[in-house]
């Protein structure tokens, strides 16, 4: 009868909370999570496998002012990213990553266009 | 099995009286000279199946209903005439199942042309 | 007289952007007419358009309950294109994932078949809670909640970490005692049998004309799954046994992947026992690219929802076509059939027992 | 029944009119209203939290936490969103009837609060046919709804009046008769009556059929699950509310908890005793009764799976009209012993 699933129902008023408190509190992620993007420059060959294996256009080489002279470096729009990490996985200098960083957020979707001086650190 | 496009009907029943009673899914296929329809049946007992071709000149694509032999067949015909405008002939419901659009063309054909994208009333407001 | 009336695309049960166009006879249904189309993003032409390995993040989101279960389909599909082998024990780690995907699959039906005949979320949370306990296995492995893509020709994308076994086996534990939990809970409900059983009957005949997959097609008593019909990696190992009922009703199809459940935390813990040690890392990415021209593959795989069939074409670069049968599709072209003469409230047990992911049914 | 209340009615408002002192009567009758009005207004946004955590709790979350603390004033924040939104009317719909359906409605059960007594000797709940006047009006709830549904000119809207009145059919006779024999146990309608007989024992030990009986008309009366089928919100969205705008809304949101403050009230007066208990005032007995009524109420909400209309339609005629008329044979036996 019903009164057996109420008590069941009564009873879960003890069990402990699933959900986090999330501003306060924060997931605990392992090692392989696939976030916002990262660049390291100095590495970067500027090659270009990123752009090419990328299956949303993410990512475009733009020229970047760097140490070196003017160099093409990876530019991505987090917008339209799937997070899928063959940009990654193809990097021959493994200077792009995918960070552990999943909370960034922004008032207006152009913010979300990142240049490469952005994505470094 | 390849076959004509007139032997269609009575291939399909005489599959289906052998056991073949399930059909899993008709597809289209595009080779640029012309048009396959690929159906693919199964005999679920004996788990054994069958793939009926059915070739189509591009400019003359009308194929018969095979709804009488397979009822499961009514989905995957509206999105064959859909998707590669192949016009199925004895068929009630002509209303496109997937896309809600006014463009011309068959979207799964080679020779499809990307045009400008469907204007929606908002994005014409937001133009002007 | 009757009447028409719409529910959808935006309901609290459609569960995404389904639209029903309903015919009443006072309460009961005369008939029922989906719109579909609303989530269509054509994945085939998208998938002609794209290189190989550029299509596997496409793949997983046809489904976003089960996005693994695609992903592994397309990557078979490439790997026999490719004819590449799966080593032996990247079939046993395939196995062990995608049987747990398919677990919280059910969890997640489970709760919204719950909520759709007016439960108010409890079971829902309840399941989502046990069913993120299993993203989180699977997040330690692949490195995301939903979208894994972990699988690469000839294996997966990483071997298991080191502590999975021992935590999915804790985890396996909670669940199975969890859902005998939920059943009860459900079952000496007197209002969830009456909804359910006898609602909506599909018979085996019809079920086989109109081409039911998946537990629908498994209630309605047609012994079909291609696990075991067709078996794959490490399923005819396992001794994988389909879950049949055969009233053909809602309460069939709810119990059928009841079954399904406890069967699949079975085959886990079994492909524990019989993993072998060795490489399970498939190939890098780079180097995915067939070189077969117009070699014609076909894949059937078990998703949870039902037979995913996919037909390709491939060619040097890109798939020449990539042909998908969705099961939730197909499932749901037969709302027709079985709601007929049912009563409008039962619509939505109806719905709810066919687990339709409307992603997966637009593809 | 509707006429022989009616008349009790006039009966009660002459006498109220001739007594000599209509003056000073009508002044703590104000005075009466506004601790009853601040009463109510307190209950239903309290039921309103508590109903949001207690929920949230069985569920395994945390409920609202941000605004205020343990999230208090989050019913504030919403009742404020939803007030700065415009207000609209459907085309379609009838609009002076939508217009005044659900403002009649929370009158209507505010009104109800009032006549009922709430502490020994509050001057408004004395009347001699208390109970059925009480019972008269709260059917006109139902017919409301319908008149809503109606008026909202929506088709969900449209079927769940449809059901809101077979659901009428249903339970509504049984609970009358429970109502009877309740009467016939305290030989009298007077509300204070009813709760004075029962200072030796509560009622529910004398009929639990027809409380079980009584609980399930209440729990359709007040649109609970499993009755909840007028708003059933995963068959019609919102039923009889589908179109209602925001800043009615929050009527509609407010007249559910002083709905269901009524009629844990009821509940209690009729069936436990009322005010009876050691100590403290009498209303706070009666509150902290009404409010472990609700709790349990809420719990079912969390647990329950909705009826079917068809099906209720059997429950009622098959299940709760036998249990009503036994019930009633039992306090007849009472009654002449």
């Amino acid at each position: 009868m019903l009164i057996k699933s109420l008590a069941k129902t009564a009873k879960s008023l003890k069990d402990p909370r699933f959900t986090i408190d999330y501003p306060n509190e924060k997931e605990q992620l392992s090692d392989n999570e696939r976030y916002m993007l990262r660049l390291d420059m100095p590495t970067c060959i500027s090659c270009g496998a990123c752009e090419r294996v990328c299956p949303n256009k993410t990512i475009t080489m733009v020229d970047t002012p760097t140490e070196k002279g003017v160099k093409k470096m990876p530019q991505v729009d987090i917008e339209r990213c799937l997070f899928c990490g063959l940009c990654q996985e193809v990097c021959p200098t493994k200077c792009l990553t995918l960070t552990k960083g999943y909370d960034f957020e922004a008032y207006d979707k152009r913010q979300f266009v990142k240049r490469p001086e952005e994505l470094e650190g | 099995m390849k076959i004509e496009r007139g032997k269609l009907i009575e291939t399909l029943k005489e599959l289906k009286g052998k056991g073949y009673k399930y059909l899993v899914k008709i597809a289209g296929v595009d080779n640029i000279n012309s048009i396959s329809v690929l159906y693919f049946v199964r005999d679920i007992d004996n788990n054994k199946e069958e793939v009926v071709e059915v070739e189509l000149d591009p400019n003359d694509t009308a194929l018969p209903s095979v709804e009488e032999v397979y009822k499961a067949a009514d989905w995957y015909e509206r999105t064959l005439y859909e998707m590669f405008g192949i016009e199925i002939k004895g068929r009630q419901i002509r209303r496109l199942l997937l896309e809600k659009w006014n463009g011309k063309g068959a979207p799964l054909r080679k020779n499809f042309e990307w045009g400008a994208p469907y204007e929606t009333k908002q994005s014409k407001k937001a133009v002007a | 007289m009757t009447t028409k009336i719409n529910i959808g695309p935006i309901h609290p049960s459609t569960h995404g952007v389904l639209r029903l166009v309903v015919e009443l006879d006072g309460d009961t249904i005369v008939g029922v007419e989906p719109h579909i189309g609303f989530l269509h993003r054509g994945v085939e032409k998208l998938a002609e358009n794209r290189m190989y390995m550029q299509n596997i993040g496409y793949m997983e989101k046809i489904d976003y309950v089960a996005p693994m279960a695609y992903d592994d389909a397309y990557v078979a599909a490439v790997e026999e294109a490719m004819g590449v082998e799966v080593k032996e024990r990247a079939k046993y780690i395939r196995t062990i994932l995608l049987e747990l995907q398919r677990i919280a699959s059910h969890l997640l039906w489970l709760g919204t078949m719950a909520n759709d005949l007016g439960q108010f979320y409890t079971l829902f949370m309840w399941t989502f809670r046990d069913r993120d306990k299993i993203l989180r296995l699977l997040q330690e492995h692949a490195g995301a909640r939903m979208f894994y893509l972990n699988m690469r020709p000839g294996g997966v994308v990483r071997d298991l970490p080191p502590d999975f076994e021992e935590n999915t086996l804790q985890v396996l534990d909670y669940i199975e005692k969890r859902i005998t939990e939920y059943e009860h809970y459900l079952e000496s409900n007197q209002v969830f049998i009456e909804r359910t059983k006898g609602i909506g009957v599909l018979s085996r005949e019809m079920a086989i004309e109109l081409g039911a997959t998946g537990p629908v097609l498994r209630g309605s008593g047609v012994n079909y799954d291609t696990r075991s019909n067709k078996p794959y990696y490490a399923y005819s190992e396992l001794g994988f046994r389909p879950q049949v009922m055969f009233a053909g009703d809602s309460f069939a199809r709810y119990k059928v992947r009841m079954l399904e459940m406890k069967e699949s935390i079975r085959m886990v813990r079994e492909a524990f026992k019989k993993i072998p040690e060795g490489d399970a890392v498939g190939m890098p990415v780079r180097l995915i690219m067939p070189q077969a021209k117009n070699k014609i593959v076909t894949v059937n795989r078990e998703t949870p929802r039902g037979e995913a069939f996919i037909y390709m074409i491939a060619d040097k670069e890109r798939p020449y076509r990539l042909s998908i049968r969705t099961p939730s599709f197909i499932n749901l072209s037969l709302i027709n059939e079985i709601a007929k003469g049912s009563r409008l409230a039962d619509l939505f047990a109806i719905l709810g027992s066919l687990d339709l992911v409307m992603a997966d049914v637009d593809l | 029944m509707l006429t022989f209340s009616i008349s009790a009615i006039a009966n009660w408002l002459v006498s109220l009119l001739s007594s000599a002192s209509v003056v000073k009567q009508a002044e703590g009758l104000a005075a009466y209203a506004i601790g009853v009005a601040i009463l109510i207004m307190a209950f239903a946004y309290f039921l309103g939290w508590l109903e949001r955590k207690i929920i949230a709790k069985v569920q395994a979350r945390h409920g609202p936490t941000v605004v205020g603390k343990y999230g208090l004033l989050q019913n504030l924040a919403d009742f404020m969103k939803l007030l700065a939104k415009s207000n609209f009317f459907p085309k379609s719909s009838d609009k002076l009837l939508f217009a005044v359906a659900l403002p009649a409605m929370l009158a209507l059960s505010i009104f109800l609060i009032l006549l009922l007594p709430l502490a020994p000797s509050t001057g408004i709940g004395n009347m001699t046919n208390g109970l059925l006047i009480v019972f008269a009006l709260f059917a006109f709830m139902p017919l409301l709804i319908f008149i809503n549904g109606i008026a909202s000119g929506n088709k969900f809207g449209e079927i769940s009046a449809q059901r809101s009145v077979i659901m009428i059919m249903s339970y509504e006779i049984p609970m009358l008769i429970v109502i009877a024999s309740i009467g016939m146990l305290a030989h009298s309608y007077d509300l204070v009556n009813i709760v004075e007989s029962q200072a030796h024992i509560w009622y529910i030990f004398l009929m639990p059929l027809g409380f079980f009986v009584f609980f399930v008309a209440m729990l359709a009366e007040l649109e609970r699950s499993p009755f909840d089928l007028r708003e059933a919100d995963s068959e019609l969205i919102a039923g009889w509310l589908t179109d209602v705008s925001a800043p009615y809304y929050t009527l509609a949101l407010f007249l559910d908890y002083t709905k269901m403050f009524l009629g844990s009230l009821i509940v209690v007066i009729l069936f436990f005793g009322g005010w009876s208990g050691y100590g403290l005032l009498p209303v706070f007995w009666l509150v902290v009764k009404a409010l472990i009524f609700a709790i349990f109420v809420m719990l079912l909400r969390a647990t329950a799976v909705r009826m079917k209309l068809d099906r209720l339609l059997r429950f009622g005629w098959l299940a709760l009209m036998p249990l009503a008329l036994i019930n009633l044979i039992v306090a007849y036996l009472l009654f002449v012993m």
